[in-house]
């Protein structure tokens, strides 16, 4: 199997989508010709032509109400944003209209959009390529809310949204293209070269929508993570040899509510991460959920390890995203509270 | 906007050209309440002025067509100029009575709304040429992506008048299970789109939906429409740069019927000359047209449905009309314009005016007017009995309550299913 | 003092505000001439003028935009979104621009502008007219969020938002507009005729942003409510006897801990209600706090009693509403919970 | 887009016109790398062809400044005909000067970033004159919304270079405090507005800041720029239609520098004539104009600043320019543009058209100016030193951290401070 990068495997993925599926069509800002401005779409105009892989103009919620349209005329599209930061010209096409049409419409109409948008911090993107909007689009119904935190989720995750019939949202931790970055700036920057999930099978293979990924086994406390934030807490556990049963969401909306509850209920702690400000972030559903799923077994109050309620600063990036020191001290208290 | 509104919406305030300092301006209507409306002023283009371009013709070939007014039937119900277009007489008659259909429909559930069997109606009085004579001038097999205002458009592509009334009182026949606000149609088996109450939203879907046509090496064209209020919104932008960008197969319309519930077309509008003339910085061509002229509004959609069925793209049209009532149920006009308003449009009334050139042509008599006029009347009383018989809103029944869940999501996700039981159902 | 309705309460409160303060303008769709769709701005255009009471093109991004740059260039201007449901137009002006000039621009520019706009069900508005939004906002750094439940608080809680330096979204439940309207449909209207909240004094006076209010005292169970809810868990545990700690929040953003956590810590235990879908709803936000900070007085899960995952439906909108008996239900459940 | 790249633009697709059915066109440059780069078909009009009306004249009368070009400078670097602007030749010089320090800052931040002192920069190569003649033709109290490229503005306001290269390294000296993306400039105290990172936002904010100067009886008016690829967001609509509807004294500029990072502006402009035609269809005066002609964008803006002080609203700039460097530093336009394509651009350098006219005015040597070039290179470097002694991005010192919870609210709420004890501060 080849080893891929993220970008690469989200390239293979749509590569896949494109040849096996001819109402499969890719557009964005700099998506066409250029390939992306991280290279998402290199080379595939070249392959599959420019009226399927096309640049689209500056307007965020023309291009989501292209694919809409495009959607209920049968195609599926993969629509680029190319920054998470720059969705919410947009917003109102995806709330009032992608995610409503098969409701409002008893079925009758449908948009199965995919909304590829890669975000998150740690690369001195200011508060203007930063973002991890996730929270926003949790509280849409009939969206589905994906962020993989490897190269083979990536792949199998996009296959399965572009796939699937419902409208997807799915963000892609730029701080992961390159390696399972584990928040810590001042190590050399790792590669996805050597790592398992680097291995990226060719051709169609999916990963559920809707099903996490235990990505470590532990007894003390479960972690709830998804994109960047997994690799910030595997390090972070194994730093404080915090024996912690660490759950990769991958899917946001809908949950993976069993894998959940059945790690709570196993350790009895819980600790939730993820880039995104704190106040009503996806922490905030998820602690709500559990404390209600799992009351009896709790025995420390469910913490959340997140970014703080500003916008991303650019100088103090590294105060700012919710690094393996913050995490770990959740971890510890969390572990030893009584 | 335009003609003496402008200068009016100006005047209203004080003037602005050559002040010592900048003035802010507020555009007002020409007449408000207590005034006399006098539109002898507008000075609009006479019908058959125009001449009709090649449905080839270069873009920059087509500005004429934004600034004018292209207008078919005279005073007399003649059809003058080079727009004048070839109707059979069959199909002319099909238009009229589905005017007449349309707002004998309006007639009935309005009537019904104030007797509270609808929580809400929207009636198109005064537009009914703009929606059914483009529908007209389409395929059946083109998408169309109305606003709440077309509903002579469904009419006109055979919607049954008892599952349009059955959806407006969600009973348990309303093929959108109850889940829409009434005039809210959907209808994919007659390729009309679903209505949106947000505004403008379904411009730029129309566009998108047209590009996959082409791409699919499909003849279908989409077409749609938003009001004059609504050009303001940035899905009128959204639509125009991608119809202009990629060539799309459709036709945008414009109803500029005045105004926006209270609001007159030159708050959305601005200065602008026209709502057509919006088209021109787009590469677009623009056709402004006489929304109360059957066979204007026929020959101008005609002209832009030829051209994108033809690789040449997209056209916007504004159909000037007037909105003949109020906005809606929710809604009291006297409150912001003179109550006879109406009266005093000079373009007067699409189905006076379509009849009459009928009747020129020999072809319609005012004895088979009356007698159509008299059978709507029966079609809508014997179709609203039928459609309360399925049940209504206030007693029901409408779809079973657990359907609510439904459609969310291709298969109903845990939140969904835990909801439903605790709802305990 | 005069008894007013509460949009009588609102036009009084801005009517106060453009007499006292040259720098406030007024605008919005239909708000001029018209006086607003639900008359809340009427006659005060024929009082202060068209230049600083007008109707503003269809255009949320627009209204709220130009209501920005305005502030930025010393006015304070109150700017009406006809319907909380067509907002998101305006969404990425409130959340890239509005909220951020003060702290981008290091506090050089600030943008005092109040958003109002009307949100909830009830009305058989169908989804487009019904929504309740707050959550999306309460997730955004930089923005005040408030809700009144009546008159009285909705004169002196716009008036505070008006005055201060922070940008403010003010929604109103429309269905209280006419009354105190507690969750039963079948029931007569009730009016704000005889409530003591409909006693509503002349002139200026505020309601203090971030304060919650105490609207029923009680020991067994706290219930945590905003704008319609509170009437309908006031009418709740009347209905049940429920010996409830009932608390209107009136500000959602920042919200006021102190009043929650000492009621919490009170009765042990916590409902949560809004009409809003519930999944990432604002009660997520409240209950993963109050389980922090209130861990060793929980003697239940908190509830959420919420509208559902879906969008407003038109003939169901009761069976969507989150009513009486389901709140009674949650009341009695937590209450016996052991 | 316009001129030869419109047609190429088709022609790099299959034939549309008279297609036997719909056909998407996906508009491509005229050049890609290995094209040998000929804009000799461009067929640009002449220097001093557009008579310059009177500032107060109806718009309707300004269509043709849409279509064609204002131009000034002509070959020869003389100034030709009405749109010739006074200008005292001390000002001129500011103005050369003035472009020629911007370029020696770009320089040399590029280079600082090419060596990792900054995260990010943004060079404005070429497209100078298009915020530098404008900044010189309004006044100093005029408020002005830019872009991210507009920086030649700030130095023209006196922007201070050492101010300008602190924040743009984020240290203990930036009046930012560390929280904005390198060259995301704000400075109040010289009517410079805050760069925003998202596109376009800043345009109707302008309008709406020129209401309130308008509607507090000052004079002072509004300036803003946005890219070719920015005209095609929603705010773009935003702003005109606000503009149109109050008469707002604002003055919208258009920079047309040709592409969009990788996208050529027929993406966003679709087959639109020119973006200043954009404004026809609001009822706003137009222009587009030469942007590498100093004289040109001086005397384009002066006559729209003039239009608006004297109450008579509005007007659109389009500055046909073109981009010399890559977008950004995160940019490499070798991928997609020919590498000569801008030493074959035919508007040439607006520094040396304006170098060319000062020096046939007998007003400036070839010494003169290497002597300001030399000038202006030890400026930035002195500069430089000067700003890292108070700190870098990599080393520090930055604003405190605590200033990070700061100017969100008013007042620190409760959440924010508990954050800030959380992080130990
Ligand atoms: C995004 C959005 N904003 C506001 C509204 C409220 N609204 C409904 S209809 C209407 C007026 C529309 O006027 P126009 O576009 O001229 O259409 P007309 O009703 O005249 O046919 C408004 C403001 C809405 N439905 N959607
Ligand atoms: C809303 C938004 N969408 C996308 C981006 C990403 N982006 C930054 S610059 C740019 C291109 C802008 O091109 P143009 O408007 O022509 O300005 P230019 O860079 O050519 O001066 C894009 C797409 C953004 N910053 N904001
Ligand atoms: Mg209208
Ligand atoms: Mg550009």
């Amino acid at each position: 199997m080849p080893q891929l990068n993220m970008m690469q495997a989200l390239t293979d993925a749509i590569d896949t989508m494109l040849s096996q599926d001819d109402s499969v069509v890719t557009f964005g800002e700099d998506v066409g010709y250029f390939g992306g401005v991280f290279g998402v779409t290199r080379g595939l105009q070249e392959k599959y032509g420019a009226t399927r892989v096309f640049d689209a103009p500056i307007n965020e919620g023309a291009i989501i109400a292209m694919a809409m349209g495009m959607a209920t005329n049968g195609m599926r599209p993969i629509a680029e944003i190319q920054f998470a930061d720059y969705i919410f010209p947009g917003f109102d096409q995806i709330i009032s209209e992608l995610t409503r049409i098969r409701y409002r419409s008893a079925g009758q109409y449908t948009a199965p959009v995919t909304i590829r948008t890669p975000c998150g911090g740690g690369i001195y993107g200011g508060q203007t390529h930063s973002m991890s909007p996730e929270a926003f689009f949790t509280h849409i119904p009939g969206l589905v809310v994906a962020m993989p935190s490897n190269p083979y989720d990536a792949k199998g995750l996009l296959i399965a949204c572009t796939e699937s019939d419902d409208p997807a949202l799915f963000f892609e931790p730029k701080r992961l293209y390159n390696g399972p970055f584990d928040g810590d700036p001042n190590k050399p920057q790792p590669s996805w070269k050597d790592h398992p999930k680097g291995n990226v099978p060719e051709g169609h293979y999916t990963v559920p929508i809707g099903v996490a990924d235990v990505v470590r086994e532990g007894n003390d406390v479960t972690v709830i993570a998804y994109g960047t934030m997994v690799h910030v807490a595997l390090a972070a556990a194994e730093a404080e040899s915090v024996d912690a049963d660490i759950i990769d969401l991958r899917t946001l909306i809908p949950y993976d509510i069993e894998t959940i509850t059945r790690s709570v209920q196993k350790t009895g702690r819980c600790v939730i991460l993820h880039e995104a400000q704190k106040t009503s972030g996806f922490g905030a559903e998820l602690a709500a959920q559990i404390q209600e799923d799992c009351f009896y077994h709790l025995e420390a109050p469910i913490q959340r390890v997140t970014g703080w309620d500003t916008p991303y600063p650019h100088a103090h990036e590294w105060s700012y995203f919710p690094g393996q020191s913050r995490v770990a001290r959740a971890l510890k208290k969390t572990v030893e509270f009584a | 906007m335009a003609y003496i509104e402008q200068e009016n919406a100006l005047a209203a305030n004080e003037a602005i050209m050559g002040d010592a300092q900048p003035r802010l301006s507020v555009p007002a209507p020409a007449f408000r309440p207590g005034d006399r409306p006098d539109f002898s002023k507008l000075g609009l283009p006479r019908p058959g002025e125009h001449p009709r371009p090649d449905v080839l013709v270069d873009t920059a070939q087509t500005h004429e067509l934004a600034f004018g007014l292209v207008s078919v039937l005279n005073e007399r119900g003649n059809a003058e100029g080079e727009w004048a277009p070839d109707i059979s007489p069959e199909a002319l008659r099909n238009g009229l009575k589905t005017m007449l259909l349309t707002r004998a429909y309006d007639d009935r559930m309005l009537k019904m709304q104030r007797t509270k069997r609808l929580s809400f109606y929207m009636k198109c009085l005064g537009e009914e040429a703009v929606a059914i004579a483009a529908a007209h001038a389409l395929d059946d097999t083109d998408m169309l992506f109305p606003s709440y205002r077309q509903q002579g458009a469904l009419i006109q592509r055979g919607g049954d008048i008892v599952d349009m009334m059955c959806h407006c009182i969600s009973n348990s026949r309303d093929n959108l299970k109850g889940r829409q606000l009434p005039v809210h149609y959907t209808n994919k088996a007659l390729n009309w789109f679903s209505v949106s109450g947000n505004l403008g939203t379904q411009f730029p879907q129309a566009v998108g939906w047209s590009m996959a046509s082409a791409l699919k090496g499909e003849t279908a064209i989409a077409c749609s429409w938003i009001g004059d209020g609504t050009t303001a919104e940035g899905d009128f932008h959204a639509a125009m740069t991608l119809a202009s960008t990629y060539n799309a197969p459709v036709v945008l319309n414009v109803v500029n019927n005045q105004c926006a519930i209270s609001m007159h077309n030159s708050i959305s509008g601005g200065k602008a000359p026209s709502f057509a003339a919006k088209a021109i910085g787009y590469g677009i061509p623009g056709i402004r047209v006489d929304g109360n002229d059957y066979l204007a509004v026929y020959a101008a959609t005609q002209w832009a449905a030829e051209r994108a069925r033809n690789g040449a793209g997209p056209t916007l049209i504004e159909s000037y009309t007037y909105r003949g009532e109020a906005h809606s149920t929710s809604d009291d006009p006297s409150k912001y314009r003179p109550r006879d308003e109406y009266d005093a449009w000079p373009l007067g009334d699409p189905v006076e005016r379509l009849r009459a050139h009928i009747i020129n042509l020999g072809e319609w008599t005012a004895e088979d007017h009356d007698s159509w006029v008299a059978e709507c009347k029966d079609t809508v009383s014997a179709a609203w009995k039928e459609a309360v018989s399925y049940g209504t809103l206030e007693e029901g029944p409408h779809a079973p309550i657990p359907t609510m869940f439904d459609d969310v999501f291709v298969d109903q996700p845990w939140q969904l299913r835990r909801q439903r039981q605790e709802l305990g159902i």
